[in-house]
C-alpha cells in the first residue's frame, strides 16, 4: 500500500518533536477527521534554518510531514511557499488516492507556519515602530 | 527484521487448523465429485457434505436439516435479512437492526430501504448494548424482521440476544443473529435462546475463507438470493463447496471439543491479562466495549492523541497483527460508526485498535504485545501535537 | 468391483489439478490474513489476490480491474443478471434470454420477471443453436440486457455469441454470457467479441468448487447482490476466499497453458472417436446438439427405448461417470428442458446421456467407455418394452 | 440413495424378459413420463405359476418390477391383487420419496396383468359358452 519511502519516513521521520522558542508555528488539520499537523520553524534572513513538525494522523501524515520539513528546510520563505503537495507526493515516491490529503496538510502546514513567522514579523515591527 | 510475529486479529480471520485442512484435503483432488452426481464420485461427495452438515448443526443445537452453506457470512446475512424480509413482505415492511452491526447486515438493510422497507436502527449504550426496552418500544404491528448481532466485532460485546429472541418469539417477529465472530467462540443453543436465523463464517473459526452458514429454523420461510440448480433446498443454488465445507464441518467439531477441554477460560484469562498490562501501563488507554459481556478472545481499546493506523503499522513492523476501526485503515474520514454509536468523540475513536487473541496465543505473546504497544505509544505521543505530558 | 475407473462427467465439475492445489496450499494455514488486513498477513493476501485476478483476467483477455470473484459460477450469473437489470431499470425493463439457459440463468431472469421485468425466451433450432434473427427480432426500444450462453452444458453446442454480441453493442444493449463451460476449455477474447459480462467457474476448469469469476467490461454498471465490506470493488462484499482465488487464477494459467500445447486438439480427437463408437455401434443412438460447433470435450446422446438414470447407474456399476438429463435425476417428471427446447420428443429424451471429457482421459478410456455402453445398452434394451428388435 | 435391496436387484433383476404365449398382460406407465412397465402372468388354478417383465425406467423402476414378480409368483390372483405399492416399497428397504410412482406402477402393473387375464378368460368362457 505505502511506498519504501512512505514506510521509511514512517518508521524513522525527520525533524520530529516540538520546538522551543519557534519563529512560526502552522497547525493544520482537525482532530475530529484524525489529522493534525504542527509545523515550527526558526527563520534567519528570510531562510528556513531550523524545522520540526508534531503530527497526529496516520503513518501517510507522519512520512508527508517528515518530508515536507526536509524539503524546505534551507529554502528561502518563497522557496519554501512555492513547495506544493504534488512535489511531497513525487518525493515520497506516491500515495495511494485516499492519502493525498496528507500531502495537502503538508503544503498547507508550512504555509501556515510562514504566515504566522511573517504576521509576528510584521506585529514586531509595528510594535517597535 | 522482527524477533517475533504474533498474530493478534482473529477476529479478522483465522488460520485453517491443521486437523481441518487435513480433513479437506481429499476433496480437492481425489474426492472432487459434484454433490449432485449420481456416480461414485458424486455420492462419495453427498456424503462428505451431510456430515458437514451435521456437525455445524450439532455446534449451535440445530438438526442438519435446518443449516445452509453459502459462500461466507456476509452471503448468508444478506441472504437472512433480504430472503425473510422478501418471504414476508406481504405481512409488514417494518424491519429493526442495531447501530453497529457488521456491513454487511446494514447495508442490507439499506438495500431493503430501498426496496420500500421501513428499517429502526436500534441505539446502543457507551459499551455497545442495546437496550431490551428499545427493541421493545421499536416493535410495530407491521414489524416482520429484527437482526442482532451475537457479539460484535469491533468492541467484543454480547447483545441480549436470548431477551430480545423472546420478545420477537413471543410477536411472531423473525429474529436473526449475526453470529459470525460468537459462533464456535462461545457455547449456545439456537433452539433454547429462540434463535430463528443464525449466521456463521467457518473462517472466522479455524476454517476456510468462502464458506458461511445459515441455521434457519425449520418453518421459517425465506427467498433465496441466489437462484438456479436448487442446492441448499433451493436456497442457495450452485455447485456445494465441498471441501470448503467438509472445512467448516472439521471446524465446527474443533470449535465443539474447544468448548469443554477449558480452552475458552485460558482464552478469557489472557484477554483479562492483556486489558489489564494495556490499561495499567499505558496512560490514556481505555478498553472499549464490555469488560466482561465480550468475547473471550477480544480486547479492544482507544487509546489517547494516538491515531490507529500509525499503531498498527508500527506495531506490523515489530510483528504483531491488530486491527483499527480508524478512519484511516477504512479510507473514509470517519472513524468507526460503531465506537461513535457508543458515544466515544471522534478524536478518541481514531485511536482505536483491536487484538483478538486466538487459540495458539500464549502469556509470552500477551506480554510482547504489552510491552510493544507501550513502546510504540510513547514512541508515537512524541510526535502527537495532542499530547499533553511531554518533555 | 469394478476393473477400472473413468470420470466423464467434467461438464459436472473437474477434479483441482495437483499444481492448482500446490498453489493453494500455503493459503490455508500459513499465508490466512485477510486481504482487507493492513498488516503483514493482510498484504501477503491482498497481493496473492491481485495476481490472481490478473490470471483470470488474462484468461480472457481482459484487465484485472475487469474481474470480480464471486462464490460460484450461479452466484456469478445471478449477480450480472440481477445486477444489471436493477441498474438500468430506469432505462428499460424488458430482457432477453434462451431457452437452453443454465438455470441459473433461467431462475434469475424469473424473479426479474417478479420483479416487473418483461422477458423474453429466444427458441434454439434440433442442434440447441439460437437464431441471430430471433434475437434481432426479439430486440425492442426498451430491451436493456441480452444474457446467452457461450457453450451449453447438456448438448456442447456453441451460442453465436460473437454476432449476438455486435447486434448488442450496436444498441447499447448490455451483454452478457455465461461461460461457465467455455472458459478454460476453448480460447476466447471478451473485448475482441464484444462481451459485456461474462461469467466463469474455477471448478469446471481444474480449480476449486466455491470460487466464480465475473468480468465486468470497464464502464458497465452492475448493483451488488451481496452488500457489505465493500470488497471486490463494492461488488461482492465478504472476505475473500483466498486459497480458492489463488486456485482460480492457477486454473487459468493452466487453462492458458493448454490452449497452446495441443491438448486441446487432441481432446477433440478423443471427443470425436467417442461420438463416432456410440452412434456406429449402437443402434438408435443420437449425438444431441451440433456435431463441429460443440464444446471440444462434450459428447451428448440419447439412446432411444432406454431411461438415462437406469444407465448411468450401470455405468457407475462399471466404474463410469456420466451424467444425464433425464427426469429421473433430477426428481421431476420431464425430461430436460434443454432437449425439449430442441425439439427432441420426450421418450427420446428420458434416454439422454453425457460424456465430457477431461484433460487425463486417454484414448483407453474412451474404449472401454463405448464398448461397456454397447453392453449396458443391450442388457437394459433386453428389459425394455419399447424395444423393437428383440430376440 | 438407493438402498442394497434395490440395487442388487436394478443391478440382476429376477424374472426379466418378454414371456411367450401368456395367459395375462398388463402394460402401465408412459413414454413421455419416462416409465414402462409391462407384466407377463401365466395362470394355473387360479394361482400365477409364472410371470415376468419388461420396463423402461430408471433404477427403481426395475427393482421394482422385479421385486413385485417375486412377491406375487405362487400366490392366488386374489392374493396378487392385494400385494400395495407400500409392501414393494418395503421389501425394498425403502425408495427415495420422488420415486415412490415407481412401486405404485408395480402395483398397478400386477392388476393390469390379473385384469387382462380375466378379461381374456370370461372372453374365451362367453366364447366356448
Ligand atoms: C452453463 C453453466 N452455468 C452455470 C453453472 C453454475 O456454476 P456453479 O456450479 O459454479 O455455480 C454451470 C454448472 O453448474 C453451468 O454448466
Ligand atoms: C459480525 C460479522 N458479520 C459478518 C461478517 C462477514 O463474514 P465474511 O467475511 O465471512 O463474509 C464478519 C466478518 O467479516 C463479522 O465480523
Amino acid at each position: 500500500m505505502y511506498t519504501e519511502k512512505v514506510m521509511e519516513l514512517f518508521m524513522n521521520p525527520k525533524n520530529a518533536g516540538r520546538m522551543e522558542d519557534p519563529d512560526g508555528v502552522g497547525e493544520v488539520g482537525n482532530p475530529r477527521c484524525g489529522d493534525i499537523m504542527k509545523i515550527y520553524i526558526k527563520v534567519k534572513d528570510e531562510r528556513i534554518v531550523d524545522i520540526s513538525f508534531e503530527t497526529f494522523g496516520c503513518a501517510s501524515a507522519i512520512a508527508s510531514s517528515s518530508m515536507v520539513t526536509e524539503m524546505v528546510k534551507g529554502l528561502t520563505l518563497d522557496e519554501a511557499l512555492a513547495i506544493s503537495n504534488k512535489d511531497v507526493v513525487n518525493a515520497l515516491g506516491g500515495l495511494p488516492p485516499q492519502k493525498i490529503h496528507c500531502s495537502l496538510l503538508a503544503e498547507e502546514g508550512i504555509q501556515a507556519a510562514i504566515e504566522d513567522y511573517r504576521a509576528k514579523r510584521k506585529a514586531g515591527v509595528e510594535a517597535k515602530a | 527484521m522482527t524477533e517475533r510475529y504474533v498474530y493478534m486479529d482473529h477476529s479478522a480471520t483465522t488460520a485453517v487448523d491443521r486437523s481441518v485442512l487435513e480433513a479437506m484435503l481429499p476433496y480437492f483432488s481425489e474426492e472432487f465429485g459434484n454433490p449432485n452426481s449420481l456416480h461414485i464420485w458424486g455420492r462419495k461427495a453427498r456424503k462428505a457434505v451431510n456430515e458437514a452438515r451435521e456437525k455445524v448443526a450439532a455446534l449451535v443445537g440445530a438438526d442438519a436439516s435446518e443449516i445452509i452453506f453459502t459462500g461466507g457470512g456476509s452471503e448468508a446475512d444478506n441472504l437472512a435479512i433480504k430472503g425473510a424480509a422478501f418471504a414476508r413482505r406481504d405481512k409488514g415492511r417494518h424491519v429493526i437492526t442495531t447501530a453497529i452491526e457488521h456491513h454487511a447486515v446494514i447495508d442490507a438493510f439499506h438495500w431493503l430501504e430501498d426496496q420500500g422497507f421501513e428499517v429502526t436502527v436500534l441505539p446502543v449504550d457507551e459499551r455497545a448494548m442495546v437496550g431490551i426496552s428499545d427493541l421493545e418500544s421499536a416493535i410495530r404491528p407491521d414489524t416482520i424482521l429484527v437482526s442482532m448481532m451475537y457479539a460484535n466485532n469491533e468492541v467484543g460485546t454480547f447483545q441480549p440476544v436470548a431477551e430480545a429472541a423472546r420478545i420477537c418469539n413471543d410477536r411472531g417477529i423473525i429474529f436473526h443473529v449475526d453470529g459470525v465472530q460468537a459462533a464456535g467462540h462461545i457455547p449456545f443453543n439456537v433452539r433454547d435462546m429462540g434463535i430463528d436465523m443464525l449466521t456463521m463464517s467457518a473462517h472466522k473459526m479455524y476454517g476456510p475463507k468462502g464458506v458461511g452458514g445459515l441455521y434457519i429454523r425449520k418453518g421459517v420461510k425465506i427467498q433465496p438470493i441466489v437462484h438456479g440448480g436448487g442446492q441448499e433446498r433451493g436456497l442457495r443454488s450452485g455447485t456445494e463447496n465441498t471441501a470448503g465445507i467438509v472445512g467448516f464441518g472439521a471446524a465446527a467439531d474443533l470449535a465443539s471439543m474447544r468448548f469443554t477441554d477449558g480452552s475458552i477460560e485460558e482464552e478469557v484469562r489472557l484477554r483479562d491479562l492483556l486489558i489489564d498490562s494495556v490499561t495499567s501501563s499505558i496512560e490514556d488507554a481505555y478498553l472499549t466495549g464490555h469488560r466482561t459481556e465480550r468475547l473471550p478472545f477480544h480486547a479492544s481499546f482507544c487509546i489517547g492523541s494516538l491515531e490507529g493506523e500509525s499503531m498498527l503499522l508500527r506495531l506490523d513492523a515489530a510483528g504483531i497483527g491488530a486491527s483499527s476501526g480508524s478512519a484511516c485503515t477504512s479510507g473514509s474520514l470517519e472513524p468507526s460508526y460503531v465506537l461513535l454509536a457508543m458515544g466515544i468523540t471522534h478524536e478518541l475513536a481514531h485511536g482505536s485498535l483491536r487484538f483478538s487473541l486466538g487459540k495458539d496465543t500464549t502469556r509470552e505473546d500477551i506480554v510482547y504485545v504489552a510491552e510493544n504497544l507501550k513502546k510504540i505509544v510513547a514512541d508515537l505521543r512524541a510526535l502527537s501535537p495532542l499530547w499533553k505530558n511531554r518533555g
